[in-house]
């Protein structure tokens, strides 16, 4: 037998949507886990409810590369319906477990083929209920798997306890069930193929988690008090875990509350309650996704303009338009940029961690107080929906940040006397006064339509031209309390690479992979905010070569760069794709080793040598290229 | 409060509040001469005044419209949003969470609600939010020149906008349709009756829909349009008069009424509307009477007016939060971030 | 007395808005225009019906100069509350008539004054019945000033006749007493100051019109069909005059209609009725401004996506939000450029005249149809609204392009076989069949999510991108069919211009001041379509100092330059001003050559230079910049 | 026609229109199984046939969700356009005037139409377009895994939502109170039922609301709710029955009914849907009765099925519009340009 291949692949389990495999895939992603191996795992749905085939892949990283990767070493096969796709897509050598009621050819010699007895071994533990057997039988084939390639049966039970929150009837019952599969496994299996887990100890002081919930209980530490939401794939998850985390986290012992979460009844009304809540003084927020976010538009301008402070999280998938709404992207960068007629610029944040979505989640409300703005956090459904392996929340550095506002007390020392709209201090951002503030002189009036420093009605063009030039400088001000970027350097580096959000994983491997395999080092610039700060520029200014890496068609953040550094507009290279995957070290290393090869500007960005990436990750994403197809197929 | 207030000389009358006629006043009015929106306004004020209202404890919502542009005309001293043409409804949503101690008011129009604004005003509805949303319904589009608005009767015919071919919105019926707690229609060229229902509405806990035709002088005001003073004058069949009397003992309203019966309707906050029933037994508690009502006056093309439907047992929208008793944007860090010993216990789950 | 100034001034009229001056306003400016002379009009006017203070400027320049010009040398003050402010904006040496009835001190002694008795000449005429005499009154000061700058009273007389249609009554009463003014003028004022009106022959061949109305002609002539819209300024006067001409240009023995135009119950239904509209094979469009255009975002995505074409006339105001409904701007062209979420890329035309409306008028359906695609066209109010002197609307000089349309015979000769987004010629652009079509094969299915080229549902990666690609090549192609731009040349010049729109005027006027005052020689290209077309590229490739110039405050157009032509980033300096005026040969000048001082990159567009060159606007505007006021000010 | 067309072939049974039932179906449903939604669709496809419609007359639309995917599930031959979350109204409104001889076929949910979609949904109704319009009904946002919808009824609980704290929407009344001229109701656990009002939907010329229950088996199907089938079978009340009859001669309504009477209304179209009177003289013709047995319903907490109010008077949108015979989208240059010679014309008015 070959020599081993040990905590170094991917094993992608094909299911049916809504046979509650995720169960089962959690329990083998969180065994491995506990066994100290770096791992990550990612769901591939359709935007169905039930019945269509979807994907998990989990994968293994001794070095902690857990990106999403194009080749699969071990598939599970579940669903007749992907049964062909699944084995198809198994890397030579590699293994291929499948239940065995399956009844289709196995057309390949080039792998390790597993039949697993599954609904027999179900049917034989009496315990279990009828009605209960389809669920309970996924878990033969995370014993099966745990036996083949080594997964320790302690870490599994330590993960389904964790799961059932230790109530022992269901714990039993899928634990006895893997366990089954795993025997029947040992005695009926040859391990044919190269493919073994061993313990390590790389993941400790480490936890799993979603962007989404992450994102959530950061809000909720920076201390949420409205949130107004409608439901969307793939953002619903981070308001429902508010209302899951937030009687937890936030009990009192007279049971009243201090929040409200409000379902609305579409993204207008969501962020026309969060409007209204964060210019009476709430922390206010909604979270949605690129139609939502559309729709949002006409606030999104106002609340720039009249300088209301509200958080807007935009968990991106792919468009234009309803688009796949179970797939990624970091599409809505340039939107949101511009978002509003007139002359707008929004504060954005970009999260490239589950722990960075937490820890944004608190300081998103910090910066909307302090610049009186909206603020968009853009996370994507990759970060937002699935599990990732990343440092352990830390609980905020600093107090809240409540901003400019006076009470009754601050208008006392007043005399009464202040102006909302004056900038008192010289950094674009006036004081407010916020509904309910019972002194004589607090209120003012809020209105999208042209006013002076006393928030009057006026259209004199010089105050109009006033206003303007004063929020275009608390834009500027707003460059000093947005999270700076990250950077990692190399020594010798020749190029950099400038990238934001989810794509850090892949950038990471392809950075060891372009340094080891092709001599070529990087140093790497993940932007974390929209203004640039002055980090951002020193990068750009100290750089010969700059790749822009991003998962969009038009190289979004590439066209903000150019228009904000003008001077750098020429080293500056786009390196974009929008496909819907997750960014995969394949094509980060493939797309930067084409542009430095025919070193023409801008070449990567436009036309052929990007064709060429998307075809390349295409094929690698074992489907084939559509060919036109008559209309009657299309009837069929 | 410093001497730099507006508020009431020695000399000046003054209400229970401390306070003068001129402390609940607003702006002067930019809308035209006789226009119907600006005796609202001042019945908005007297009603304050006279209701001894706090204006801070008030804040002021409108969409956008000539009818939206009134919250500038009354109560300077309340905080106000003048919002975005339809999206009155959530913003005074969002906003009236952060102290549950204040009374919205809102002014809209039949654009800015029935148009574009259809949405958001059925759904403030159904959640019974606890503010007074009033309708300056005047069927058409003022600030834009005269357009029809979606409660402009079909077939009506306005010389520069040719003849009307939908079928208009009734307020009223849509607030019933959408259960909201208090329904009441009423003229602007009856200002007494426009203060008491606005009283009623004030003193109402949850959503208080005041539809007011109020005609545009300007663009809506030919001698057949629904919406115009001639119109009104004549097809007017008021409903029954209600005259406000300050906050006494309950009395709950029984079931049928007589002929000419008095009838008073206790409101949340324990103040009393004493209906003269001037109709058929009309009782506003009884949902069915109300479309019944409506259905008739539309069938007959009869201006109703009155107080149509009151439920006073629904608890407002911030009621059924369980809020705590200190205005949530009075809460400090103390009551929002969770304890720093939480956060092992959060990272816990994380797995 | 000193010497004349003949055919070189402006004249405004300060009234009471609703007063009806606007008749009075027209007929000066027809009867000038009857003189030959070059004239411009524009209504500053409030947001409001009736009561606020409104100004109409006139202006009259014998060079056919006819942007905006701060300096007013003859006003009328018919309005008590805008008395003091409308003395004091008369240049010195200038002319103030106003009405005698306004009792109030003339503060200034460098300028003349001419009180007029407009009330006692009014109600001398018993032929005025009572409740006319306000707004006829107004035919005073058309007499009076007729007399004092020498305007024909035949030209008036010729103006009235149009404006009322030869209805002689009307005529008579305001031609009546336009002759009572000029005559008691005549007996009782000594001309003292030097402007003076002569007949000129500059204006043959040319017509006036505002851009609303030529846009909706243009369109008739476009073959509208369906036009849904809902109201707002400065935008309703469009669909309004689709109204007023439809019934005349698309008359039919039948009497039955050929088009419908709905008026809907907001923007999102307004687009939405104009998407399904434009779907189903109609000639579709909606119109609309800032607010309303923010709300159709969610539909511009999914026309682009889903390639379907309609026409979106996006008649500028100045925002974000509600801004000034009735100020003009050009802050919509980032925005709209990216408008949607996702990568999306929108066609946009620029018109920059009243005939350019006309023209792209029709224009923009042959080019939405051919491309299968959403087309804006951004005019403003400036253009919109005001009344310009124009060359005459020119029949369409091509047949209609409806672009790859498949009927049944088609089909037939396909043997049913085509596929709906097949690009099939390799231009990007597939073929379409619409709703109607009787053949079994015609129908397909369309949505905003992802989809193969027979339009089938699917979330393969690849087919994703290989969609997305598409359209990029679509866009692409647009470049052959959007119009090529305006370019005028100067030998020898040293720098160029970039503009677009209703800045025209304002820079030809500036062109010739730097010239001949400054020695400072220009070329000029006017940009009148995104995507930008190959002669663009030459231009900014052939220019070593690039100005580009425009009414907003970050420079927009300048943004899309730089991201188009990164190479050309540091040679493009942006210009930018947006206060809600239109656009004045002052600022263009000023700006241009305080750039040209500092010579470094971009200065004009952030900071200090272009704050001054806002104040110095400002001020020309005759407001005071506004100083903080107390709260208890806000109260008054 | 080509060979290549899935028509039908020699021996197999075909309508009038020359089809078999294969040519009224779309593709396999990818909902999940057992939902309400997919045996509408075949309902649908059955009654299609059953009525000889040309696929090709007829145009699909939808805006987002479970219940918006199933026009992908009927009728392949026809266009269909899946537009977007609450917007199919105003598509279809569009689309509906480029060929006044097509006939509308909508499929919505309850938070496609009642949340998102409230406002398009009363303005399409204001407007009489000519559409059948069901609303898949189940109370929840199926697609987004099952969070309360406008429908759910105020206090209901669902284990992953907890308590619906807000008042339901109700369709029918929505419609009445939008003058709507076609408002119907039924329960997809009924397929003989739907099937009848789908046939008379259709005939109606003019806007066809069709709300029916349609449980959503995966996210809203315990016992105690309103739109499960567990509620349904017990609570429902059948109106009355309605059975279809090919066109014949007319036969207009008169006034009152009487017990166990059979009552026929005559659709636009001359064919007929007879009336069979279960209850207390119920008259479809009388919006006033209409009202009341909502009303009535609603209190009860009844599930009011049948035909609930029809009125076959109002002109349909494009008939008001007075359009010219040939479609729209079949005219050409001659009938859109105007000729050559109008432009001078034209520039004389530009002065
Ligand atoms: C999104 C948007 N669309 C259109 C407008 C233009 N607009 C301003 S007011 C108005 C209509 C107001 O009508 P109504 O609400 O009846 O108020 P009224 O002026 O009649 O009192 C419109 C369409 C706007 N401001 N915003
Ligand atoms: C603008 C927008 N917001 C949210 C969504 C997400 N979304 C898709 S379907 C749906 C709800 C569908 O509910 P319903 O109309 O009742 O259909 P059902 O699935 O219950 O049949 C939502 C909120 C969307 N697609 N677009
Ligand atoms: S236009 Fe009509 S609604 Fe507006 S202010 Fe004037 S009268 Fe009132
Ligand atoms: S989730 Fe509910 S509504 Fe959606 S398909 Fe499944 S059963 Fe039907
Ligand atoms: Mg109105
Ligand atoms: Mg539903």
């Amino acid at each position: 037998m070959v020599n081993k291949i040990i905590n170094d692949f991917s094993i992608t389990v094909g299911t049916v949507n809504g046979s509650g495999s995720s169960t089962a895939n959690t329990t083998i992603l969180r065994a491995l886990f506990k066994m100290g191996i770096p791992v990550s795992g990612k769901n591939l749905f359709p935007s169905n409810i039930q019945g269509l085939p979807t994907w998990y892949t989990i994968r293994v990283n001794k070095d902690g590369f857990i990106a999403r990767r194009e080749e699969q070493e071990i598939v599970v096969a579940m669903n007749p319906t992907s049964f062909a796709r699944d084995l198809a897509s198994v890397r030579p050598g590699g293994a291929f477990f499948y239940a065995d009621d399956i009844k289709q050819p196995i057309t390949r010699t080039d792998v390790m083929t597993y039949a697993m007895p599954v609904k027999a071994l179900v049917r034989k533990d009496q315990t279990i209920p009828s009605d209960f057997r389809d669920l309970v039988g996924n878990m033969v084939y995370v014993g099966a798997l745990a036996q083949m390639i080594g997964i320790d049966l302690d870490a599994i039970k330590k993960a389904l306890e964790f799961h059932f929150k230790g109530k022992q009837k269901p714990i039993d019952m899928n634990f006895n069930t893997v366990v089954a599969g795993a025997e029947w496994a040992k005695t009926n299996l040859e391990k044919k193929d190269p493919y073994f887990v061993e313990p390590m100890n790389k993941t400790t002081d480490l936890i799993m988690a979603d962007g989404n919930t992450a994102a959530a209980i950061g809000s909720i530490y920076g201390g949420v008090q409205f949130a107004a939401w409608y439901p969307i794939t793939p953002a619903s998850s981070l308001a429902e875990a508010l209302n899951d985390y937030l009687p937890q986290l936030r009990k009192r012992e007279d049971g009243k509350h201090t929040y409200a979460v409000v379902q609305a009844e579409d993204e207008l009304a969501a962020i026309g309650m969060t409007v209204g809540a964060g210019w009476s003084g709430l922390r206010a927020m909604t979270s949605t996704s690129g139609p939502g976010l559309s729709l949002m538009t006409e606030f999104a301008g106002m609340a720039y303009f009249a300088e209301v402070p509200i958080v807007v999280w935009d968990v991106q998938r792919i468009g234009p338009s309803t688009g796949l709404p179970t797939r990624t992207s970091q599409g809505d960068l340039t939107f949101v940029n511009f978002m509003g007629h007139g002359d707008t610029q929004q504060i954005m944040l970009l999260p490239g961690s589950a722990d960075e979505c937490f820890e944004f989640g608190w300081r998103a409300f910090d910066i909307a107080e302090h610049m009186q703005a909206p603020v968009f956090v853009l996370s994507d459904l990759d970060m937002g929906m699935n599990q990732w392996m990343c440092k352990p929340f830390q609980y905020p550095d600093r107090p809240m940040d409540r901003g400019k506002i006076l009470w009754e007390k601050d208008l006392d020392e007043l005399k009464g006397s202040w102006a909302r709209y004056l900038d008192k201090d010289g950094d674009g951002i006036a004081y407010r006064t916020v509904p309910g503030n019972r002194h004589p002189m607090s209120s003012y009036f809020t209105r999208g339509t042209g006013h002076d420093e006393n928030a009057r009605y006026s259209e004199e063009a010089p105050v109009w031209a006033h206003n303007m030039d004063r929020l275009k400088r608390k834009f500027e001000t707003a460059k000093k309390f947005v999270p700076a970027p990250a950077i990692y350097k190399t020594k010798g580096a020749t190029i950099g690479i400038i990238a934001y959000g989810s794509t850090e994983a892949a950038i990471n491997e392809a950075r060891f992979q372009l340094e080891i395999e092709h001599g070529l080092k990087s140093d790497y610039l993940r932007v974390r905010a929209v203004p640039f700060t002055d980090e951002v520029k020193k990068f750009v200014e100290s750089h010969d070569q700059l790749y822009v890496v991003e998962m969009n068609r038009d190289g979004q953040l590439h066209q903000l760069l150019t228009i904000e550094y003008p001077e750098a507009a020429q080293k500056l290279k786009s390196i974009a794709l929008g496909d819907g995957m997750p960014a995969s070290a394949r094509w980060v290393r493939e797309g930067i080793l084409e542009a430095e090869k025919k070193n023409v500007k801008k070449s990567v960005k436009v036309s052929s040598p990007k064709k060429k990436a998307v075809k390349k990750s295409a094929a690698s994403r074992k489907s084939a290229k559509p060919s036109p197809k008559s209309k009657k197929g299309a009837k069929k | 409060m410093t001497e730099t207030l507006p508020m009431a000389g020695a000399n000046i009358q003054v209400n229970l509040a401390g306070l003068s006629k001129n402390d609940y006043r607003g702006n002067p009015s930019t809308l035209c001469q006789g226009c119907g929106h600006n005796s609202i306004s001042s019945q908005i004020v007297s009603a304050m005044y006279e209701m001894d209202v706090v204006p801070e404890s008030v804040v002021k919502f409108s969409g956008i419209g000539c009818s939206s542009k009134s919250p500038t005309y009354f109560l300077n001293r309340s905080f106000g949003f003048n919002s975005l043409h339809g999206r009155m409804p959530s913003v005074a949503t969002g906003a009236l969470f952060a102290d549950h101690a204040i009374k919205g008011i809102g002014v809209s129009g039949d654009g800015d609600t029935a148009s574009i604004g259809m949405g958001q005003f059925k759904h403030i509805m159904r959640r019974n939010a606890n503010m007074l949303y009033i309708i300056e319904n005047n069927g058409v589009y003022g600030l834009t020149k005269g357009q029809f608005s979606a409660t402009a009767e079909e077939g009506l015919n306005l010389k520069k906008q040719g003849t009307n071919p939908y079928m208009p919105v009734d307020i009223c019926m849509e607030a019933l349709a959408s259960n909201a707690t208090f329904v009441a229609r009423s003229f602007a060229g009856d200002p007494k009756q426009v203060k008491e229902l606005l009283k009623a509405a004030m003193a109402h806990r949850g959503i208080a829909i005041l539809d007011i035709i109020s005609p545009c002088v300007t663009f809506n005001n030919q001698e057949n349009a629904y919406h115009s003073y001639a119109w009104g004058k004549d097809h007017e069949e008021p409903l029954h008069e209600i005259s406000y009397v300050a906050p006494r003992n309950e009395i709950i309203l029984e079931e049928a009424m007589k002929e000419g019966e008095v009838r008073e309707v206790t409101m949340h906050d324990g103040s009393i509307v004493i209906l003269k029933n001037l109709d058929k037994g009309y009782d506003p508690t009884n949902r069915f009477e109300a479309l019944r009502a409506l259905e008739e006056a539309q069938r007959n093309n009869w201006l109703l007016t009155g107080l149509i439907y009151v439920d006073t047992d629904k608890p407002a929208l911030t009621d059924i939060y369980n809020l705590v008793d200190t205005p949530l944007n009075r809460l400090t860090e103390v009551d929002l971030r969770p304890a720093p010993e939480t956060i092992n216990k959060v990272n816990a789950l994380m797995f």
